[in-house]
């Protein structure tokens, strides 16, 4: 009786490509000239030393910097300036690097408030919480609680978030992002400062999600060891440039990579 | 079209018609955006050492003219008085540290700015209930300030400056000056500096931050006490002052919360730019400008410039 | 200790999703409801219901309106006096000009004026937050008050300057004006207050509520939310308006009789933001709460002293209110930053899982 | 009462069509899913059953055949045992958190072809095992999780069997062959198999009939005057006779509705928001919960605390009686109504007990101070006795004849003797037809007129004619100098204290008693924190002097107790020690249901006895221990041991 998500993810046409983006601030270089690409279904990994310019490329995917140069291609749609929102109603979700859940608010309202770009009643039913806003709420409550029962996350429903744990809280970013049912899910360091345990339960949904709702995953780790595991491809960038990109087994054995890493490498 | 010229042109033309007027009125908003300039010297006093927003540094202009005056009027004399109204801003300081502010530490920045509300009120009731709620007249004879005017007969008319006016000028000056100074060249002014960027700086300079509260707010007392004289003796003393004060706040806007320099400039332009504003162009508008021009500069200003006159851009980062 | 829970439970989101979830919630709400309705209007003299009542519903609307964008959108705002200002105006200009439609109707309606002007001066909430745009929002404040008193338009040329409130009828009982009865002025004021609380309700518990929570507490997620800021502040400022307004507006067609512009000055804008203050940002029960002991704590100091056979000047009443409300401010805010609601669910909490601790 | 009974059905499928028609839009079932109790009406059941069982046809289960189940509480797994009986095949149940070798076993013993899994985590446990089930063809999963990339050959999700089921019943030919099908079933088919988790050996697959079950369900249903209007927490193993009787044959018999709890970490959250008004709880639970109001009120503020021990000794004088109808004087009736107010209505209600009419409690002794708790503030916990092979129910308790060492008189229709040995034997209308494929163990515990022996020890208490349990018959001891020894008595006392966890005594054939106990974490725990005593694991705070000296006054105070009872006053504990590590049924140390394996513990801790009769103050030992996620690892420690002294028998009559 579950609503089922997506197709088998199956690894497939190019869902996201970014040429020769190059991005800096007031001089400072954080991005320069990167290309790569996304491919539907897969999960793919960007990862690099500190400071690599890993964050600063999720942020231009999803619209919240604009880079110099450069283009981004989304779903054979090249795009010139978006603005985040637009990027979120085109299918791309996110979760941060610190948390950055609605801290006010319960588990529960913060992956409702997930479901808000597919809410559309009016205000005047939103008055009276009544005929179609009822049967709305009603509607993405239900799509709501099978993401709860997808994260395992029942008895924290009616939790504040401010006052999880948290391995708990980026639990609930998670199920905040996958609300916005998502075509590409951006994870930024979706396991950084968690427990080994933790570690491994956050590897468990990335998986998952892929798996069950079909969704196309670009995450950034740190963690060396988790990206080998989770993902088809890896894009290495360090100070800004692009060092590598393939598989796990082909990134782990690039002798740029292994210099990168010296020092840095757990 | 008449009406663009009232607006345009007109204003400009008498400004050439009558330069004496003109100098008038920009020596008035000069000396007003002067006293606008001494209140947000306070609010950045304390907003660079603590981050707190101190909304009731207005009300502690007032509450020190009172206090002076009040103290003489039940027969202090006056030196004495102004020794002992000293003496109440250290202990206001002193009490707002402990009852306040100490127990409200690490709370929002939102939380610690209601709270500065709460002390706002708390001073309006306890002035007006210990010396009254009548307004009362500053003892400017008493403490050796000069009266009258000096009257320059030049451009065509006759420009008038008030004594009072020249020495508010002279000691604020001096005051800005002695800031300075005490934040440059001393240890604790090092310290407040320090904890501007990060308060773990402060502890490692041997300053604890209660210490560094209590001298800050004391500092902003003492500023409130000389700008409580200067501008008793240009009006009453009472809490009606209190809307006035809030005019400190376009000019932090236009100056920045951290920049002394940037509330003195701030503090000029509002005070000229609402003088003239009033006497130009009000009448076009039925007059009484000068209570929102100060607001709606600000407004326009961050608009556009957000940062401040002397901040720097922010980037947001996620 | 009074929760009995078990055996409460939810067969659907809908009834999962009520407002007030629990049996016991919803009754003690039909028993105020009741109090509210019948009892003051049947048993409460002319004064507890014309000086204590009327104000506090209406003050009490007013904090709903200003919690609605400070409280549960984040937007701090100075200028709520000036928007109650701009609806008790309209509603006069529209009464005056349109003097057969019902007053109100007209109450309610010049809740769309403030709101319209709400929305123009939400505009810089894009561009700036926090403290900057509190002072942007005491513009308004100031430019308002200014027209209140410069545009003689506003109160047709009155040489009083003020308004005053005309008489007008309600199926053949005479509502506004000085000749209408407390109780039925009483009547209508909790009726508009109740349905408007019962509104901000829904809002707040839907996707609009949530979107201005999301703003308040993360805006930069909010919008990779695809939450899109302006429209959504903006709104927030228009339905804050709007209750502030049609508060306004009640304020002087039901209560004062009559207002000139000094009835809407920044004092006005702080006593409220007080409310919100004491009672709890981000809480509707809060906005009443907040208005009961900021409106209601001075007449208690006024009449309670006397009672005790301490007779107080008026003026040291009013010193001693101002001393004791700043004195609370931070006494809350030390005690429970969020406020008296906070308190009120910190309590109910308690009752619930009483005789346990937690 | 009468209308339940009225229209018994001979099997549980016809059971169903009479519930159906009888209670069609009643509330069978509900289940907190998805945030919210879903709820499905007995003619939805009905259907959905039918469905299910036409999709299982489809997929070649026949009549007489079996299907094993596996997982907790959730109402697929439940319309899989409905939806077997229905085509007439036997379902097995399987306890959820069977080891796999202990599921292989099962599944194999029991030749089935088909299995009802609950998720991934069985499907995965059971395909490790597929070796040793070769007759396994199909498993039907109910939840879809991780399960999409596996190969569905093997495989398939119940909804899917549901929905082609339906399919095919819209064919009117299928829907008369099943009711046809259900029309075949017979009363003396056999309509479970349950696999008791015994304390000795493999497990044993144990036959009930429908028609004995349906019987035995109905008398209880009856003394206990359960209608459609109750409503039951299903929150213990599906597998254990327990569930399948009070919850499966009881709802089946009366109509009432099952609840299961959205995971087991909810249950309690659950049984609040459910508040149903039949409940039963192991002593075990009931143990706990009560340690965990009392950890809570410790932490309460002084006056509430104050409050909440003084309105406990006024139910501890007056609830019981009030219960049980008993005389009570005025002054007693009022403070236990201020105290209902303010302290026992406020405690039910936040455990969840508010509507419970009818409780039971059994598996094991329960302490008398544990039993009249809970009587004492209104919750009306009565006691039973019983088998897997008598499913259930031996004796019970009805209402007003309460008494907390006795287990009450025989249920409706029992028969009970005591055999020279001193065992109890019963004979009742729902005992078992026999142990599956091991007609020598059935010979074993039958005698040849047709009772069965319960293999505790047992005798009628002259009083009230109850029935009392001492201990198993084959545990029950003696000491070298001939005092009898019954070691479950011994342990139960020590029980009681909730900063005792488990306790296995020593003494038979030997000169003294000896005890070995586990402290319970959570209670010691808490005692720690408030007395500052710092621990970093559970063996730091087991081996800590000041827990020693706790428990060493907990053993005095039993001591006493056994002193009272001349005859039980030689078995006085001598010496003890506080075991380094809590006993875990993933060790083997407990049954899946929490007992203590004695014979099992004997050899693991053979070093440890030794020296609590050799005189040592101290002992080494090392045990391999299983972690939670089936890595296997040693942990070593030096164990102390306390001497007690002996407590005399007080003589009656000075006291006073």
């Amino acid at each position: 009786m579950r609503a089922t998500g997506g197709p088998e993810a199956a690894v497939g046409d190019v869902l996201l490509s970014v040429e020769n983006v190059s991005l800096s601030f007031g001089g400072v270089k954080a991005v320069s000239d990167v290309s790569f690409d996304i491919r539907k279904g897969e999960i793919r990994a960007i990862i690099g030393p500190n400071g690599a310019g890993k964050t600063s490329m999720l942020n231009v995917i999803n619209g919240f910097y604009h880079p110099q140069h450069g283009r981004i291609t989304f779903k054979g749609e090249t795009r010139a300036r978006m603005r985040p929102h637009e990027a979120a109603y085109g299918g791309i979700a996110r979760t941060f690097q610190n948390v950055a859940l609605f801290r006010g608010m319960t588990a529960l309202d913060n992956i409702m408030a997930g479901r808000t770009l597919k809410m559309h009643t009016s205000f005047f039913w939103q008055l009276f919480r009544y005929g179609p806003a009822m049967r709305e709420e009603v509607d993405h409550r239900h799509r709501v609680e099978e993401i709860i029962d997808f994260l395992k996350i029942q008895e924290i429903r009616r939790v504040p978030v401010g006052r999880l744990p948290y391995g708990l809280q980026k639990r609930v970013e998670l199920g905040r992002a996958l609300a916005m049912e998502p075509e590409l899910l951006l994870l930024d360091e979706p396991m950084a400062g968690m427990n080994l345990e933790e570690k491994e339960d956050m590897s468990r949904f990335v998986l998952d999600v892929n798996d069950h709702y079909g969704t196309t995953i670009a995450l950034i780790e740190h963690d060396m060891g988790v990206v080998m595991d989770l993902s088809d491809r890896v894009v290495v960038l360090d100070h800004g440039i692009k060092i590598a990109d393939g598989t796990p087994d082909e990134v782990k054995r690039n002798q740029a990579v292994i210099d990168a890493y010296l020092g840095v490498a757990h | 079209m008449g009406l663009l010229y009232q607006i345009f042109i007109d204003p400009f033309v008498q400004m050439g018609t009558a330069p004496d007027l003109f100098v008038q009125t920009l020596w008035e908003g000069l000396v007003g955006g002067m006293l606008y300039a001494l209140i947000a010297l306070g609010f950045v006093l304390i907003f660079k050492a603590s981050g707190v927003f101190n909304f009731a540094q207005g009300i502690m202009v007032v509450f020190a003219a009172l206090t002076l005056v009040g103290l003489y009027n039940v027969g202090v004399p006056a030196f004495l008085a102004l020794g002992l109204s000293i003496a109440v801003m250290f202990v206001l300081a002193f009490t707002v540290e402990r009852v306040v502010l100490r127990p409200l530490v690490n709370q929002p920045d939102i939380i610690l700015f209601m709270a500065t509300f709460g002390i706002t009120y708390f001073l309006i009731g306890f002035g007006e209930f210990v010396f009254g709620g009548d307004p009362k007249v500053m003892i400017t004879d008493q403490l050796y300030l000069p009266k009258g005017t000096i009257t320059y007969k030049a451009l065509g008319g006759v420009v008038s400056l008030q004594k009072l006016d020249i020495a508010a000028a002279i000691i604020a000056s001096i005051m800005v000056a002695g800031l300075a100074v005490f934040f440059s060249k001393t240890r604790i002014g090092r310290a407040l500096r320090a904890v501007a960027d990060s308060h773990s700086a402060a502890l490692s300079v041997g300053i604890s931050l209660e210490q560094i509260w209590v001298i800050v707010w004391f500092a902003a007392g003492l500023v409130a006490l000389v700008t409580g004289i200067f501008w008793g003796a240009r009006s009453d003393v009472s809490f009606a002052l209190d809307v006035i004060a809030l005019k400190a706040l376009p000019v932090l806007i236009l100056g920045g919360f951290t920049s002394i320099p940037g509330a003195i400039v701030g503090g000029l332009i509002i005070g000229i730019g609402e003088k003239l504003g009033e006497f130009y162009w009000g009448p076009l508008i039925g007059g009484g400008t000068d209570a929102w021009f100060a607001y709606v500069i600000a407004l326009v200003f961050l608009l556009f410039r957000p940062q401040g006159l002397f901040g720097e851009r922010i980037i947001e980062r996620v | 200790m009074l929760y009995r829970e078990a055996g409460q439970f939810k067969t659907s989101y809908a009834s999962d999703q009520a407002v007030f979830p629990i049996l016991q919630d919803r009754v003690g709400i039909l028993i105020i409801l009741v109090i509210a309705f019948i009892g003051i209007p049947v048993t409460g003299n002319d004064f507890l219901i014309n000086a204590v009542m009327i104000p506090f519903l209406i003050f009490s609307l007013a904090a709903i309106g200003l919690n609605l964008l400070t409280g549960y959108t984040g937007l701090l705002s100075l200028g709520t006096g000036a928007f109650m200002g701009v609806g008790a105006y309209a509603c006069y200009k529209l009464t005056t000009v349109f003097p057969d439609v019902n007053i109100i109707i007209w109450v309610i309606v010049s809740g769309f004026f403030s709101a319209a002007v709400g929305a123009v001066f939400g505009l810089p909430s894009l561009r700036i937050k926090g403290f900057y745009l509190a002072i942007a929002t005491l513009a308004a404040q100031f430019f308002l008050e200014w027209c209140f008193i410069r545009i003689p338009w506003l109160y047709n040329y009155n040489v009083s300057a003020a308004i005053e409130v005309p008489q007008r009828e309600l199926f053949g009982i005479i509502i506004t004006g000085p000749r209408a009865s407390a109780q039925t002025r009483y009547l209508i004021v909790l009726t508009i207050v109740v349905a408007m609380t019962w509104m901000a309700s829904n809002i707040v518990h839907g996707r609009i509520g949530r979107m201005w929570m999301a703003i308040r507490d993360m805006d930069i997620a909010a919008e990779l939310m695809g939450i899109r800021l302006l429209p959504t502040k903006l709104l927030a400022f228009a339905v804050s308006s709007f209750y502030c307004g049609v508060a306004g507006a009640m304020l002087v067609f039901l209560w004062y009789g009559g207002a000139e512009s000094t009835v809407f000055s920044i004092n006005e804008s702080f006593t409220i933001l007080f409310m919100i203050i004491i009672g709890g940002l981000g809480s509707l029960l809060g906005s009443f709460l907040g208005a009961a002991l900021i409106y209601i704590l001075p007449i208690i100091l006024r009449f309670v002293p006397p009672q005790l056979g301490l007779p107080l000047h008026a003026a040291t009443v009013e010193h001693m209110t101002f001393m004791i409300t700043g004195a609370l401010i931070v006494f809350f805010l030390i005690a429970e930053p969020a406020g008296l609601a906070r308190l009120w669910q910190i309590g109910k909490q308690k009752l619930r899982v009483w005789p346990f601790p937690y | 009462m009468a209308p339940n009974v009225a229209g018994l059905a001979e099997t549980f499928p016809k059971l169903l069509v009479r519930n159906a028609h009888l209670y069609g839009s009643r509330p069978a079932m509900r289940h907190k899913d998805l945030g919210i109790w879903q709820t499905w009406t007995w003619s939805q059941v009905l259907n959905l059953v039918r469905a299910y069982a036409a999709g299982l046809h489809r997929l070649g289960v026949k009549r007489g055949e079996t299907i094993a189940i596996v997982g907790g509480n959730r109402p697929k797994l439940y319309w899989s045992v409905m939806a077997a009986q229905m085509l007439g095949a036997i379902p097995v149940p399987v306890y959820a958190d069977a080891v796999a070798d202990e599921l292989a076993y099962v599944l194999a013993h029991a030749e089935v072809r088909f299995a009802a899994v609950e998720d991934q985590e069985q499907v995965d446990k059971i395909l490790s095992v597929t070796k040793s089930v070769p007759k396994l063809e199909m498993m039907f999963y109910d939840e879809t999780r991780g399960l999409r990339d596996y190969d569905h050959s093997q495989l398939r999700s119940m909804d899917d069997v549901i929905e082609e089921g339906r399919k095919a019943l819209a064919d009117t030919a299928v829907a008369d062959w099943l009711d046809k099908e259900i029309a075949a079933g017979k009363g003396s088919d056999p309509s479970i198999i349950l696999y008791t988790s015994g304390t000795t050996g493999a497990s044993k697959g144990v036959i009930l009939t429908n028609e004995r079950s349906i019987r035995a369900a109905a008398d209880t249903v009856a003394f206990d005057k359960l209608t459609e209007n109750d409503v039951a927490l299903a929150y213990l193993p599906l597998a254990w006779v327990g569930d399948h009787y009070l919850n499966y044959a009881q709802g089946m018999v009366s109509g009432f509705c099952t609840a299961c709890p959205e995971s087991p970490d909810t249950a309690m959250a659950d049984l609040r928001e459910i508040g149903p008004s039949f409940y039963f709880a192991p002593p075990r639970t009931l143990e706990l919960l009560l340690t965990r109001v009392m950890i809570r009120m410790e932490d309460a503020g002084f006056i509430k605390r104050k409050l909440f021990h003084y309105f406990v000794g006024v139910a501890r004088r007056y609830g019981e009686r009030i219960l049980n109808g008993q005389p009570v004087p005025l002054i007693g009736r009022l403070l236990y109504g201020v105290g209902n107010l303010l302290v026992y209505g406020p405690l039910k209600n936040v455990l969840g007990f508010s509507r419970v009419r009818v409780a039971y409690t059994a598996g094991e002794a329960v302490g008398p101070d544990l039993f009249s708790f809970y009587r004492s503030i209104g919750l009306n916990l009565k006691q039973l006795y019983g088998q897997t092979e008598a499913f259930l129910y031996v004796t019970a308790q009805p209402d007003g004849e309460i008494y907390s060492d006795t287990v009450g008189p025989a249920c409706p229709n029992v028969d009970i003797r005591i055999s020279d040995n001193g065992e109890v034997q019963f004979k009742s209308p729902g005992m078992f037809s026999g142990y599956f494929k091991d007609d020598a163990k059935t010979a074993e515990v039958m005698t040849p007129d047709g009772y069965v022996k319960t293999g505790d020890a047992g005798f009628f208490d002259e009083k009230t004619g109850h029935l009392k349990i001492i201990d198993r018959t084959k545990d029950v001891g003696k000491l070298n100098d001939g005092t009898i020894f019954p070691p479950k008595y011994i342990e139960n006392k020590l029980k009681f204290y909730p900063n005792i966890r488990e306790a296995v005594a020593l003494g038979d054939k030997r000169d003294f008693v000896t005890v070995m106990l586990n402290i319970d974490l959570t209670a010691v725990g808490s005692w720690a924190e408030r007395n500052n005593v710092v621990y970093g694991s559970y063996q730091e705070l087991a081996g800590h002097p000041l827990v020693y000296d706790m428990v060493e006054k907990h053993v005095a105070e039993v001591n006493r107790s056994l002193a009272e009872d001349k005859v039980m006053a030689g078995a006085q504990i001598r010496r003890f020690l506080i075991l380094h590590k809590e006993l875990d049924a993933d060790d083997g140390e407990l049954t899946r249901t929490q007992k203590v394996r004695r014979s099992f513990i004997a050899e693991r801790y053979a070093p440890l006895i030794k020296a609590l009769y050799d005189g040592s103050t101290d002992a080494d030992i090392s045990t391999e221990v299983t972690f939670e996620d089936g890595r296997k690892g040693t942990i070593s420690a030096r164990v102390k041991i306390r001497d007690m002294k002996n407590e005399p028998t007080p003589v009656l009559g000075k006291a006073a």
